[in-house]
């Protein structure tokens, strides 16, 4: 059971099913395989873009972190995490994470964590560019996002 | 002392980052902030909130009471929205 | 908020960026999508195939009715399930789930209940094909799979 | 009556499916596994373990003490390991 997170923070759109293949070409001891992907939803019509602000360097470091925890905690075969900065127009991908592992509970709950963990620990902020082009404001941190941290501890 | 901004905490301190010479008596995070503070009015805006911002020395997430020590850089933010 | 599940069982394979696809394209008030993908193990070398068998009828309609319940218990914009009966090689996809929701909690609750209730409710049932030609068996049940159900409960 | 096996109890059984003219005193899915056993030895080592067979009545789960009804189709199986 080899668990080497693959981690990229880029501008540039991913493509799911390219990162899905990497972790099962060629081998057949994987059983499950969770994807989550996050995309920038308009918000009933209001949100034009999100601007994603990032720490370069941290970010990797700290999902890298996050990664290797969650390897240490499941029984995962493979793992990617990829995160977009820039501007990001509504409807686009913002966020993937894919857990492989030999059982489907490992698979879940490894990205599950992920998400959890980059929502409260990665440093990344968003800005919402509003369609009616009044001033842009910051996105704040929710609560429900830190309760949900706090499930893994 | 590299010092780093982002977010909202950037844009009210007016820059990205800056370079620092800081008093021998500054030994903590928090004593960072009370002296950043001291700087000008748009410092002072900044960390105005003191309890909405995050720290992180060298990368690595800290609490206000945290040691310089022989860190490089400290980057001074809000609680994370990516994900 | 609309959420027409698809369900399909087939003996083909499916593309599931195809189908991820079909849950994004054109919208914008998807934030979150959790895929699931099930696929056949090797189990240390040891498994050449499964051979799924299914109850044709009765395995779309039971699919629809576990899917039409997590229509009802969260706000999803969308929800696949496909799952495939035949020989199924070792390394190969056996059952897609992709849930679509405007909130990522949703997204992975969806999709983790579908599979916990496709496990113990859908009418298949699987018999290994062992790589050392040894007589076939059939897959038991497992009491982990029940107790994963009876969570949601 | 149109009776379905499926995995080892279509194994056990030896067919896939079969339509039998059942005798009035049956009613309910318990009695129709009490008369099956009696058709054949296959039968009966099909429904040795009764515990281990789960029923669909026109492709509806339902327990052992169901009435049969009007129903056309009866199923018997392992439990399932799908998914």
């Amino acid at each position: 059971m080899s668990c080497k997170p693959l981690i990229r923070v880029q501008a540039e759109d991913f493509d799911p099913a390219a990162e899905a293949d990497r972790l099962t070409a060629g081998r057949k001891d994987v059983g499950a395989l969770v994807s989550f992907i996050g995309l920038c939803r308009d918000d009933g019509g209001k949100l034009a873009a999100l601007e994603l602000e990032h720490y370069p360097g941290m970010a990797e470091t700290e999902i890298g972190r996050i990664a290797t925890q969650a390897c240490g905690r499941w029984p995962l075969t493979g793992l990617t995490v990829i995160h977009r900065f820039g501007k990001i127009p509504a409807g686009d991908n913002i966020v993937l994470v894919i857990a492989a592992s030999s059982h489907r509970r490992a698979a879940f709950e490894a990205a599950d964590f992920l998400m959890d963990f980059l929502k409260t620990r990665a440093p990344f902020w968003k800005k919402e560019h509003l369609a009616s082009g009044t001033a842009d404001t910051w996105v704040k941190a929710t609560e429900i996002d830190d309760a949900a941290a706090e499930r893994w501890s | 002392m590299q010092i780093r901004y982002f977010a909202w905490v950037r844009e009210k301190v007016g820059i990205e980052e800056e370079t620092l010479d800081l008093p021998g008596n500054i030994t903590t995070v928090a004593d960072l902030i009370a002296y950043l503070k001291t700087v000008d009015d748009n410092h002072a805006a900044a960390f105005e909130e003191e309890d909405a911002i995050r720290v992180a020395l060298d990368q690595m997430h800290v609490e206000a009471d945290a040691e310089l020590g022989a860190a490089r850089e400290v980057a001074f933010f809000p609680p994370m929205t990516g994900g």
